[in-house]
């Protein structure tokens, strides 16, 4: 996946799927995130928190996953952007 | 019918012993047996006193005796309530000479210098087996091989050298007393 | 700023390599927004399932926050009174020698109400692995002092915070246990951030790995964050973690057992 | 039947072992000591595990933790070693973990302790209190069998002559009758399934298979001891018929006072004697029943007056209730005093004779 609009492009080798609901807007993700590509909302939730979106660049390397308390992230890494060679993980 | 005996003295003499080993004798001839013992935390000096009760059919007898048929008394010292406790008219053995002969009138007494007898057979230890054998020769509780039997069943391992000289203090005990016996059922309570 | 969709799973390829939660855990819980407690529970709940013995492990919850996890952990649990977790956890293990006996408990639990039953139970050996919470604070009960308190530490029973006059020294729990001949394996983690949650579960594998094998007592303290019992934004509970307790309680392993 | 001479505490062991007790952890305190001791001895060749915990509290939390995983698990000590594992008791008998606590008290002070606990919750505790050691014989094992039918802590309640006495017994199983199975009892194999178990006073259930929570679940265990205390009194008595006085004792008291009340009988007078065997629950119908026609209630036991309260509560007349007990403690603190004595008490029972009753 890689950004098609907007600013610079930056391709993304992981992404997530956030359970934006059970999120209580702890923001830990946002310091753990390598890549600095999560960004907390202006929207608000159900239960009222704001909580992370995700911007391009994302390596899937479930920092967030890791440190998250709500359960918040599924990471998913892209087979199709993973480079010859980069297998980590 | 109950059997009582209180044997009542100062720690250190092998009071619990002999009447550890009489209540066990009875158990293993398929008797009830019930064996109370009292002493306090010396292991010596301190006043000893153990009961043991014998019987053909389930004890009727409280673990603390509300009187008691015979007695052993190895020193006259702590030994007065347990005699206050006597039945008049049974048998009582008195460890000469620690203990004088008159101290219990109403009851049946027979005097044995157990040291004596001890030292003559050279078992000075085992001065409580002698008043057991004597006793035992008086009243026939038990089979006097019993006695046996049951004292060398509880010698620990490290004293199983003493089963001998304990053997020779009970039939020496037994020697000095020997006759027809008590006639038991002659006394009632 | 672009903002990707992440509500669907991607529609090009790619592979899910970390997962919500683990299969594990039942459903939410309901503990304060940057609350460790929960990082803990997730990774101790993956090694259970990465070694294979989930069905046969019992675990011991004492009381404080964490005690609401016994709705959510698919584990035999017995929830035991405040400290008695270790005492437990040993009747446990002694008749049901083949399973695997963790306790879960906080600093108030065993640092204050049970600090005797850990240190007895690692002092036998007795083949369990207890975990320790260690967030500084009875964050159940709104944010009083602990023995594990670090000195300077702000709470509702030390407003001016922790001084040693006052106070005394704060215990640590897991140099004491490694002290102790019986404790076969004992660690010291934080859930901090991701390469110290990596680390935690590194930890509480070779404890079980210690349990398995027979080896001995193992425990693992884990420093966990309380954002609300530490009067910090939850944002900062990592970072006030690592200027406070891990200062005074140093990360890494202490007792290592040999295979 | 082979008779075999045991102490006590041995005999004690010896039948809760042939009970299928096969978990005890206990601290050192006279008179219990011995029951420890014998434990250590005998339950490892059985098979078992005998743990000398730090503390009482240790000890007490180690069998709940054995009971919860589904052994047959017993604890022990006396008096105040009782009184610290009394938060734990409550506990058990709020999560419903069944096992027995022996309780080889230096005397009968332990009644209230017993009967009415020193725990948390609205819980009671079965507490069996044998008169001798054939008896005490068949409570070690009825005590493992009561824990198991309604999945709660039993209470053995024991004494000095209990612990100590040397006396002929032939120990053997015995069956009570049969029990439901421990499917609640926690072995590991629940994780994973959805369904994983759990032992919990809260008794909050899954989030995916909710329990009933504390508000029904207190309520239950409520019910379950009001259903206990129907079912499971047990009493004896003896002379009640033509009797104008009645003696109440529990315990080896009610052994002494048995004996007393038989040589009493022997010399002419209308006496009988009552012996809660169950002292909770209290076998209060039966004692209603027993007082029914009597000028007077004679409450004998070793402390200031503690079953007492339970006496006239039921006795069809409290006002014919007299107290002719009282502590009496032996010099080293750890027997009976002097008041344990059938001359005492045969004095004590004819001088409340002398001084009438109700008419």
């Amino acid at each position: 996946m890689s950004e098609h609009e907007g600013g610079a492009r930056r391709s993304s080798r992981g992404t997530l799927v956030i359970a934006e609901d059970r999120c209580k807007g702890c923001e830990l993700c946002i310091d753990a995130c390598p890549p600095r590509v999560l960004v907390m909302s202006s929207e608000l939730n159900e239960m009222g928190y704001r909580y992370p979106e995700l911007t391009p660049g994302c390596t899937g390397c479930t920092a967030c996953q890791m440190v998250c308390p709500d359960f918040v992230f599924s990471v998913y890494r892209l087979t199709a952007a993973t480079a010859p060679g980069d297998r980590r993980g | 019918m109950e059997r009582e005996l209180v044997v009542t003295g100062v720690g250190g003499q092998g009071i619990q012993l002999l009447a550890k080993t009489l209540a066990l004798a009875a158990t293993r001839e398929g008797r009830h047996a019930m064996l109370s013992a009292d002493y306090g935390g010396e292991m010596r000096g301190g006043p000893s006193k153990a009961s043991v009760v014998i019987g053909d059919r389930p004890l009727r007898a409280l673990p603390v005796l509300a009187s008691a048929w015979s007695a052993i008394v190895v020193h006259h010292r702590f030994s007065e309530p347990a005699l206050a406790r006597l039945r008049p008219g049974g048998p009582a053995i008195l460890n000469l000479p620690l203990v004088a002969p008159a101290s219990l009138p109403a009851m049946t007494t027979y005097g044995v210098d157990a040291g004596a007898v001890a030292k003559s057979v050279e078992a000075p230890q085992a001065i409580g087996f002698v008043l057991l054998g004597a006793y035992n020769a008086v009243t026939r509780l038990v089979d006097p091989a019993s006695l046996v039997a049951a004292m060398q069943e509880l010698l620990p391992p490290y004293r199983k050298q003493h089963a001998a000289a304990n053997a020779r203090a009970l039939a020496a005990g037994a020697a000095v007393l020997d006759g027809p016996g008590a006639d038991l059922t002659e006394v009632s309570r | 700023m672009t903002v990707i969709d992440t509500s669907q799973p991607p529609s090009e390829p790619a592979r899910k390599v970390a997962d919500f939660r683990p299969s594990l855990l039942l459903g939410e819980h309901s503990l304060c927004p940057g609350c460790g407690e929960p990082v803990a529970l997730r990774v101790l709940l993956e090694v259970l399932q990465e070694l294979d013995i989930v069905q046969r492990t019992i675990g011991v919850v004492g009381h404080g926050c964490y005690g609401s996890f016994v709705r959510i952990m698919d584990v035999d649990v017995l929830q035991c009174l405040h400290g008695r977790a270790p005492a437990c956890a040993t009747g446990i293990k002694r008749v049901r020698p083949d399973c695997a006996v963790f306790t879960m408990q906080g600093d108030g639990d065993m640092a204050n109400e049970g600090l005797q039953e850990v240190l007895h139970a690692a002092a036998r050996g007795e083949k369990i692995t207890c975990v320790l919470l260690n967030n500084g604070v009875f964050g159940d009960t709104g944010g009083q002092l602990t023995a594990a308190t670090v000195l300077g530490q702000r709470t509702k029973t030390s407003l001016e915070g922790r001084d040693a006059e006052t106070h005394g020294y704060p215990i640590p729990v897991a140099d004491l246990v490694a002290g102790l001949r019986g404790a076969a394996y004992v660690a010291r983690g934080a859930v901090s951030t991701a390469g110290a949650v990596a680390q935690t579960k590194r930890m509480l594998r070779r404890a079980f790995e210690t349990q398995l094998a027979g080896a001995g007592f193992s425990l693992v303290e884990i420093l966990t964050m309380c954002p609300t019992g530490w009067f910090v934004p939850a944002s900062e509970g990592p970072g006030y973690l690592g200027d406070s307790m891990e200062q005074a309680y140093p990360l890494g392993e202490l007792t290592t057992w040999r295979h | 039947m082979t008779l075999e001479l045991l102490e006590g505490s041995e005999a004690i062991a010896t039948s809760a072992i042939a009970a299928g007790c096969r978990f005890f952890a206990g601290y050192p305190m006279s008179p219990f000591t011995g029951l420890l001791e014998n434990m250590s001895r005998q339950l490892p060749a059985a098979g078992g595990v005998c743990l000398n915990a730090e503390s009482e509290i240790e000890g007490v939390n180690m069998t709940l933790g054995a009971a919860a995983a589904g052994a047959r698990a017993a604890t022990g000590s006396c008096g105040q070693g009782i009184a610290l594992m009394q938060e734990a008791i409550a506990e058990a008998a709020l999560n419903e973990t069944p096992f027995v606590v022996f309780n080889m008290a230096r005397n009968q002070q332990d009644y209230f302790q017993a009967t009415r606990g020193g725990g948390w919750g609205d819980y009671r505790t079965i507490t069996l209190a044998p008169k001798d050691v054939p008896e005490a014989v068949e409570h070690a094992q009825l005590a493992f069998h009561l824990a198991d039918k309604h999945r709660a802590p039993v209470i053995f309640y024991g004494d000095p002559l209990l612990a100590q006495t040397r006396i002929g017994v032939s120990v053997r199983p015995l069956d009570f009758g049969p029990l439901p199975p421990k499917d609640w009892a926690l072995d590991g194999t629940g994780g994973g399934t959805g369904r994983s178990r759990q032992v919990w006073t809260w008794a909050m259930g899954k989030a995916t298979d909710p329990g009933p929570g504390p508000d029904r679940h207190w309520r239950a265990i409520a019910e379950k001891f009001a259903a206990i205390d129907a079912i499971e009194t047990r009493s004896e008595q003896a002379h009640v018929e033509d009797a104008e006085t009645l003696v109440v004792a529990f315990g080896s008291a009610a052994k002494f006072v048995e004996y007393v009340v038989e040589e009493l009988r022997a010399d002419g007078h209308r006496i009988g004697w009552f012996r809660p065997v169950t002292l909770w629950p209290f076998p209060g119908g039966a004692l209603a029943a027993a007082t029914a026609g009597v000028r007077r209630v004679l409450v004998f036991e070793l402390n200031a007056g503690q079953m007492l309260d339970d006496v006239r509560i039921h006795a069809a007349d409290r006002s014919a209730v007299r107290f002719i007990g009282g502590v009496s403690i032996a010099e080293s603190g750890l027997a009976y005093g002097d008041l344990m004595d059938a001359p005492v008490i045969r004095d004590r029972i004819l001088t409340a004779c002398s001084e009438g009753g109700r008419s």
